[in-house]
């Protein structure tokens, strides 16, 4: 049992590399796209890992005992880990899946057009 | 040799974002995150804090998301609406066995989709991940029969009037409240952890439910036809 | 008034319903996208003129809840300006892309709806995730649309675009996320507030993530690769309407964050990479042969420069307001711009020869654009580059300044190298174009039009009634195009007049350096205007451009303010550039003289902000300078003047410029352009003269430099001028060496010197402007410039001929004609200045000039008459008439010399006291060396002139006059006229004689210049191999180099 | 004294100078031919030729810059002469150099060559043009030398003033500029040699390659009043001489001899060396006569 979460940064900074280093060493445009959504991962998880603590539920009250007061319907803020990160990894899994989707169109398009998925042969506008 | 001098780059890079370890451990909770923990029950009475941040604090955000994700799908049959150059040889007819299945399966994962978005405000999950489950649903047919020709108008007009009505909602607020998206004074909040709580957010999250589960069939429909013959449907 | 919350909510509304709305059909959805962009410009309008009005800033809640709860919204003065801008664009660029749209569909449309919405949300969102969001959805959006009309290349272009975007992404988000995690909170203010106190070991790792993953959003080098193969690639439409949205939202998003950056060690790099951004992409600009990527680079540049600008205004040496200037300049100038090469859809520069012929509305917008985009007045641009300079100044940053100004000369050459082929064989683009529509149009002329806005601080900068009056004038006439050439040259002779008569006695006064100078440019265009009368216009802009011309001049000279007067020196500038352009052959020494011209600006300045830097506000505050920077500012300003008036060494742009030149343009080129530079040394130059000579004290006296200089010129143009076959050539060197005459004289610094100096300016323009006059006929009748096709016209030009005889006689000097005071003003000076060598140099040269002098007449109208021309007809009347309007003062200066150089006295006498020059009885000048009595020689030369004519007549037989072939031929019959007119190569054995001196080392040496700053950027921007992955580790080894340098501090 | 009476005397010094100069070139040819071993023309050959071109019966001209032609060369020659004191401190022989000083008469040197140039060059004869063109770039040239040493010799005397720089000069042979600034006298002399054209300077009226030069077209009394004007310049031309170097004159025989010796000069040289071509005479006198002015200046600029 870790006390801190060295071990979820650590694989969130690994899936990072991983994904970064397909999309700049992979020539195929497929592997590129899937590098990116590894990539992606890699930066939720360490959103998570950024608000997660030792020992605490995730943020659903769903029992009283939660609760430090009926009345205000305060919580124990040592009860729960942070909230906000969940919620802003949601938005940024989606906003991946969109990002996604869109390079995948753009590959069927660059495969119609060119019939290859070398990136390299995508190169002609330069200097 | 560019390979080499990429992955010692990376390389480099990731050693130095170890550095960020430290700062990645666990503290207390920030000043607003904080708040949240203490009044965000019974400012919104949602069970479920992350939905009241996602759909109610932060709910400018996934009016975005939901944007995002809408911008995505219709950028998808906007670079996939010509058809010309691609060659897709025909695979086989799927299988009896995975027709059935999926026959068999699609009614109770729309309806575990439905569940989910509907109870966003209570349990784990919410819009997006029931809209997701449904989307899976319409997966599982287009896997059984890919000349599945799903009902365009129908899918159009939810998805249009869902997103439409997450506008409109926000702008209820305003109106209502003097501020986008609020939760006040539109409907009661109830007491939490029932069903009918939380005001306007279940409202809220069974539309983006429903967005996200169109949009998302919609998107598989567009790129497993985007081989097929003739002027894409707008 | 509306909820600011309506300019996302109901576009985003509308966008989502789209889809539905088209099953009603195209026309619907179009009309719907329309009227909600109308419904934005009018709610953000209304928004920014209560604003304007001291209306509060907008403060916006969601959810209900305040900052940092809830995420909120701000619509101050700035965010309304870009939002108004945004959908602006956003309409305009629907209505271009209107008739595009029958081979996109509605999702073409929802993108377009959705992208505004985005760049809105950047720009007035306060939390930094939210920032993120939109950030994301302007991103999508524009991968999106990229593909619109041009597929191919638009793939392409957005696939490297979103690798390299997405790479950004991530490093922004994991950067929102530990900043998150440092302070708790993700609104901006609040973060920036916690931000200082929070700092730990390695947070400066995380701004650095985001700073990188900005500057690939702001498209700044080195990870501007992709964005310029967009401009490249794309749909011009497009990336219009991306520079109107995304990329300004982008730019102000960045401001924002700026906060968070307060303090840090990256300031310094933001600085450095904006500015690198500046002058790299400048420089590699110049060598794109494609249009629309050439644009691409100017757009990373523009945005180099913003964000170069970003720390100072957040240290307050620059106003947001000034940053603020640039955005909308470079919005409005860039788009337009877009939509010209829309329009015209040539990809290739060379292919834009001729451009837009047939379509004057167009081509003004295009050079609108152009002098909008180079920084140029009246347009928001100069304004906002003058006050960052001027910040810069004060704030102490010289180094900065020179930098920007170099790339701004950059940017002058590839844009103006831009319209040289515009202007380039107007001809040749004769055949068919397509039929435009009226929406494509729209947007050019719309936002051309808004460009001047600038014109209001114009008014300010120079609160010249007059000025504004004529250039007001000037420019109607631009528009007018339909009036007949020569009525346009009345109307301009009525405003030049008009102008005269109203300063007439209050600023028309000799004794007054600003009424000379005023004098001699509001007489040299009445004579031009008068000309022209007679001659046909160059172009149908022509005289609308001269009275703007005209009034620019005016303003410099009324104006009291050092911008009012750089304002007229640079519209100046242009105006003149563009007349010199209108001829057949001027666009490439129009394209030359604008370069010098600008970098001669630039000089002056530099200049003018080393005295701002001294809180110097006026041009008679200057006087308050000293030190150093009196001899820096002075330094800078005489190098400036000498290169506008092209000294030696800076000379190479003149010779064609003036040979090039309309004909009826180049009297006054020669006779009132090349003055004001005079002026300028007279006037802001001299004001700072004294301590800036005196800071060397007696170890070196700077002005040593420019009397050689002036020397030189002097020798080296009337040498050159000896050689030359054309008779515009040859007046064109004339007219620069004398020039030479007037700053070796003011560089006297002495009561004398500026006297003849002053003396040979109004002398040089009479017969100058009366030589070129003449020739303007010459050429006009003959059809030619060259000497051997011309000869024997005194028998059919006789009139012209005796304008060329006066202008001569005064040129040479020779008594007894009014040129020979003038020498003899300048040698008396130079030898009481003790400068005895240039005395002789300058006597010898000035002798030279009667080489010169003869070819000119003897070539023309002496000789044998060619067979072609024996029925020319005399110059149109009004040429002639312009002429003697000339030889009168010539004349009269000839007898009476003290009538003008008494009041010169007077001038000089309240800058250095009274001059040696004193007057014996009345008509004898004498000076501490000399003396000579003008109307004694006069009187002595017509007495002996009219003897020996009566003797001649008496004694003797009558001469009885006999044909031009009727001469001593060895009792042959002589050839045709045609080879007996000895005119080519006339001074053969002279220029063998000289011919070490005559190797053209200067022309050489820019020609080293242009060649080596060419290489130099070939061999530079191959850095963008166009491969995306090459991009993506761009962006990780600038992490890791800026992580290098930041983190060692 | 009285104006008519030094209207007077300044036409009789005309006359005598015309007389004088016509005088000088028939002792030059004279000289010319002993050397070369022939007999040569009498003394008074020159007298001869003005009074038959006076009386010729025909003439013609070719327009009228042409028919102006020779005025404006007399006229240069004539009022150059009376721009120049003959004897200073005698006001008869003072002229009208009270008009103006060094600089004046250094430019109105020009005065009858250009007019001269104008109206030859309207004959339309391909020669005269050439001719032009060979002697306006030999004037340029020679006139860098003589400028340097007119500027050096100007600023010790600290003026222009032709009467100045005599006065400068009193006080015994020693303080003649000849031998005070004797740089600035080489470049002078050197000058003036192309300033006479004899060989080898004489490329304008160059007799074997282009006849006459300018006046090919000129004729009976037009080319009398030419005569007349380039004897009374070349007067003129060693009287300024004199007053520059030579300490000028005190009465008429010494402004003879004076004038002699200097005219002597250029006839000695050109009795020794042949003709230069055009560009040959223009580096001759930008270089070591060039050089020696330069010096001459320098010196004086040390010298202060």
């Amino acid at each position: 049992m870790m006390a801190g979460n060295e071990l979820y940064v650590a694989t969130a900074l690994g899936l990072i590399f991983i994904g970064l280093a397909t999309v700049t060493i992979k020539r195929n445009l497929i592997k590129m796209v899937i590098g990116f959504s590894v990539a992606d991962t890699g930066v939720n998880l360490l959103i998570v890992a950024l608000g997660w603590f030792p020992n605490r539920t995730a943020p659903i009250i769903d029992d009283p005992s939660l609760l430090s007061d009926r009345a205000t319907l305060a919580v124990r803020s040592a009860a729960i880990v942070d909230p906000v990160p969940q919620a802003l990894v949601l938005t940024a899994i989606v906003i991946g899946v969109g990002v996604t989707a869109l390079m995948l169109a753009y590959v069927i398009r660059l495969y119609a057009t060119e019939g290859s998925l070398d990136v390299s042969r995508f190169g002609r506008m330069k200097w | 040799m560019k390979q080499i001098v990429s992955f010692l780059a990376l390389a480099t890079l990731a050693v130095l974002l170890w550095n960020l370890a430290p700062i990645a451990m666990p503290s207390d909770l920030g000043p607003v995150a904080s708040h949240y923990v203490s009044h965000g029950l019974q400012e919104n009475r949602g069970s479920n804090l992350v939905t009241s941040v996602v759909v109610n604090y932060r709910g400018f955000d996934t009016l975005g998301e939901v944007t995002v994700l809408f911008l995505s799908v219709s950028g998808v049959g906007f670079v996939l609406r010509r058809r010309s150059g691609l060659k897709v040889h025909r695979q086989r007819p799927a299988s009896e066995i995975i027709t059935t299945g999926a026959r068999m399966l699609f009614a109770p994962t729309v309806l575990f989709g439905a569940y989910i978005f509907v109870h966003g405000h209570l349990t784990p999950g919410g819009g997006f991940q029931g809209g997701a489950v449904v989307a899976s649903a319409v997966l599982l047919l287009i896997l059984a029969d890919r000349d599945l020709v799903l009902p365009h108008a129908a899918l159009g007009w939810l998805e249009s009037l869902s997103g439409f009505g997450f506008v409109l909602a926000g702008v209820v607020g305003l109106v209502v409240s003097g501020s986008f998206l609020a939760n006040h004074g539109i409907i009661p909040l109830g007491t939490w952890n029932r069903l009918l709580s939380a005001g306007i957010i279940p409202v809220i999250y069974v539309l983006i439910g429903l967005k996200v589960g169109s949009e998302l069939a919609a998107l598989l429909d567009v790129m497993v036809h985007a081989a097929d013959e003739g002027e894409a449907h707008s | 008034m509306v909820s600011p919350m309506l300019l996302i909510a109901v576009p985003l509304a509308v966008a989502f319903l789209l889809p539905v709305i088209d099953h009603l059909g195209r026309t619907a959805t179009r009309v719907v996208h329309l009227a909600t962009l109308a419904f934005g410009i009018v709610v953000a309008g209304d928004w920014l003129y209560r604003l304007a009005g001291g209306a509060a800033t907008a403060e916006i809640l969601t959810g209900g809840w305040p900052p940092p709860f809830g995420i909120n919204l701000r619509l101050g003065t700035a965010e309304a300006v870009l939002v108004l801008l945004a959908y602006l664009t956003a309409f305009v660029a629907a209505l271009y892309l209107a008739d595009r749209e029958e081979e996109s569909n509605v999702r073409g449309t929802v993108i377009q709806t959705v992208l505004v919405v985005g760049a809105i949300g950047l720009i007035m969102t306060r939390d930094l995730f939210n920032t993120f969001v939109f950030l994301e959805i302007s991103g999508i959006g524009t991968y999106a649309l990229v593909v619109f009309g041009r597929e191919k290349s638009g793939l392409e272009a957005g696939f490297k675009y979103m690798v390299l975007g997405s790479v950004a992404s991530i490093f922004v988000l994991l950067g929102v996320a530990f900043l998150y995690k440092l302070t708790g909170t993700l609104n901006l203010d609040d973060m920036a507030g916690k931000l200082s106190q929070a700092m730990v070991a390695g947070s400066g790792l995380i701004l650095l993530l985001l700073l990188v993953g900005m500057i690939a959003e702001l498209k700044l080098f080195p990870l501007n690769g992709p964005a310029i193969d967009l401009y490249d690639g794309a749909e011009p439409g497009v990336m219009a309407l991306l520079v109107g949205t995304t990329v300004n939202a982008v730019f102000y998003t960045f401001a924002k964050m700026t906060a968070l950056y307060e303090g840090s060690q990256w300031v310094e790099a933001i600085t450095v990479v904006g500015m690198l951004t500046f002058v790299i992409a400048n420089l590699f600009a110049i060598r794109q042969k494609k249009v629309r990527r050439m644009l691409g680079y100017s757009s990373s540049a523009q945005l180099g420069l913003l964000v170069f600008l970003l720390p100072f205004v957040r240290s307050g040496e620059i106003l947001a307001s000034t940053v603020g200037l640039l955005v909308v300049n470079h919005t409005l100038a860039k788009a337009a711009l877009l939509w010209l090469a829309g329009i015209e859809g040539n990809e290739e520069l060379d292919g834009w020869r001729g451009a837009f012929a047939t379509r004057p509305l167009l081509r003004v917008g295009l050079v609108v654009a152009v002098l909008a985009m180079v920084g140029l007045p009246p347009f928001p641009g100069f304004w906002g580059k003058w006050h960052a300079l001027v910040g810069l100044a004060r704030g102490g940053h010289p180094w900065w300044i020179t930098i920007l100004l170099l790339g701004s000369l950059l940017e002058f050459v590839y844009y103006f190298g831009w319209l040289r082929r515009v202007f380039d064989g107007i001809q040749e683009r004769a055949e068919a174009l397509r039929p435009l529509k009226w929406t494509e149009v729209a947007g050019v002329v719309g936002f051309t039009v808004l460009l001047f806005f600038g014109v209001r601080m114009l008014g300010e900068a120079w609160g010249s009634v007059a000025a504004l009056a004529l250039a007001a004038v000037g420019v109607v006439l631009v528009l007018a195009s339909v009036i007949p050439g020569r009525m346009q040259a009345a109307v301009v002779l009525l405003a030049v007049a008009a102008t005269a008569w109203r300063l007439w006695g209050t600023q028309l006064v000799l004794s007054d350096f600003r009424g000379l100078i005023l004098t001699v440019v509001l007489f040299g265009a009445m004579v031009v205007s008068l000309a022209g009368l007679g001659l046909p216009a160059p172009r149908k802009s022509y005289w609308g451009v001269f009275l703007i011309l005209v009034g620019s001049i005016v303003a410099m000279i009324e104006t009291t303010s050092l911008l009012g007067f750089f304002a007229g020196w640079e519209i100046m500038t242009w105006s003149s550039y563009l007349l010199v352009s209108s001829s057949q052959k001027g666009s490439r020494p129009a394209f030359l003289y604008m370069v010098f011209s600008g970098g001669a600006g630039f000089l002056v300045l530099g200049g003018l902000m080393v005295a701002l830097g001294g809180g110097v506000q006026t041009l008679a505050g200057l006087t308050t300078l000293t030190g150093a920077a009196a001899l820096s500012a002075w330094a800078l300003l005489a190098a400036g003047f000498a290169v506008k008036a092209a000294a030696w060494g800076a000379h190479i742009w003149a010779p064609d410029a003036y040979a090039e030149s309309p004909d009826l343009f180049t009297p006054f080129l020669s006779g009132v352009i090349s003055k004001l530079p005079i002026f300028g040394l007279g006037v802001v130059a001299a004001a700072i003269a004294a301590p800036a000579i005196s800071y060397l004290g007696r170890a070196f006296d700077p002005t040593h430099i420019l009397a050689w200089v002036g020397g030189l010129t002097a020798f080296g143009m009337t040498l050159l001028a000896v050689f030359q076959e054309d008779a515009k050539r040859l007046l064109a060197y004339s007219s620069v060496g004398q020039v030479g005459y007037i700053i070796l004289g003011l560089a006297v610094m002495s009561p004398l010197g500026w006297t003849a100096a002053l003396y040979h300016v109004v002398n040089h323009l009479l017969f100058k402007g009366l030589l070129f006059l003449a020739v303007a006929g010459v050429i006009y009748r003959v059809g030619s410039r060259q000497f051997s096709s011309m000869g024997g016209l005194i028998k059919r030009m006789p009139f012209s001929f005796v304008s060329v005889l006066i202008g001569i006689i005064a040129l040479a000097g020779v008594p007894p004609l009014s040129g020979f005071a003038g020498k003899w003003l300048l040698y008396e000076a130079l030898m009481e200045r003790g400068w005895l060598l240039l005395t002789a140099f300058m006597m010898f040269s000035s002798v030279i000039a009667f080489l010169y002098c003869f070819r000119l007449i003897h070539s023309i109208f002496l000789g044998q008459l060619k067979t072609v021309h024996r029925d020319v007809r005399e110059a149109p009347w009004p040429l002639i008439t312009a002429q003697y309007l000339l030889v009168i003062p010539i004349l009269v200066l000839s007898v009476r010399p003290r009538w003008l150089l008494d009041p010169l006295q007077r001038l000089v006498a309240d800058r250095f006291g009274s001059s040696t020059l004193q007057a014996v009885g009345d008509n004898t000048l004498v000076s501490s060396f000399g003396y000579f009595n003008a109307i004694a020689i006069l009187v002595l030369v017509i007495v002996l002139f009219v003897g020996l004519l009566i003797f001649l007549l008496t004694a003797g037989p009558r001469a009885k006059k006999v044909g031009p072939l009727d001469i001593v031929y060895a009792g042959e019959v002589p050839p045709p006229p045609e080879e007996l007119h000895y005119a080519w190569a006339f001074f053969r054995p002279y220029q063998r004689a000289f011919q070490p001196v005559l190797r053209g080392a200067v022309s050489a040496f820019w020609r080293d210049v242009a060649d080596v700053s060419e290489a130099i950027a070939d061999a530079g921007r191959r850095f963008y191999t166009g491969n995306a992955q090459t991009y993506v580790l761009y962006a990780f080894l600038l992490v890791l180099a800026l992580a290098g340098i930041g983190l060692a501090r | 004294m009285s104006f008519p009476l030094k209207l007077m005397w300044s036409v009789i010094g005309i006359l005598v100078a015309i007389a004088y100069g016509l005088l000088i070139s028939g002792i030059i040819r004279k000289v010319m031919a002993r050397i070369q071993g022939r007999i040569g023309p009498p003394v008074y050959q020159g007298f001869i030729d003005l009074g038959k071109l006076l009386v010729l019966r025909t003439a013609t001209h070719h327009g009228v810059m042409f028919y102006l032609a020779p005025i404006f060369r007399a006229a240069g020659g004539i009022g150059l002469y009376l721009l120049i004191p003959v004897v200073v401190g005698v006001p008869a022989l003072e002229n009208f150099s009270f008009t103006g000083d060094l600089l004046l008469v250094m430019y109105f040197m020009f005065f009858g060559s250009l007019g001269m140039a104008l109206g030859a060059a309207e004959s339309g004869h391909p020669h005269s043009s050439i001719g032009i063109s060979r002697g306006l770039s030999q004037m340029t040239a020679f006139e860098l030398p003589f400028a340097l040493a007119v500027v050096a010799l100007a600023a010790s005397a600290g003026s222009f003033s032709i009467s100045d720089i005599v006065m400068a000069q009193q006080g015994g042979i020693l303080h003649w500029n000849l031998f005070t600034h004797p740089l600035a006298a080489i470049a002078a002399f050197l000058a003036f040699l192309g300033m006479n054209m004899y060989a080898p300077f004489n490329i304008v009226g160059a007799p074997q390659e282009i006849p006459a030069g300018p006046p090919t077209e000129f004729n009976s009394s037009f080319l009398s009043l030419m005569m007349a004007g380039r004897s009374i310049f070349a007067v003129a031309k060693m009287v300024l001489f004199m007053d520059l170097f030579l300490g000028g004159a005190t009465n008429l025989l010494e402004v003879l001899v004076k004038t002699f010796l200097i005219y002597f000069w250029s006839v000695f040289v050109g009795a020794v060396f042949p003709r230069f071509r055009t560009e040959q005479s223009i580096r001759f006198f930008l270089g070591w006569p060039t050089v020696a002015g330069v010096a001459a200046v320098l010196l004086v600029m040390l010298n202060r």
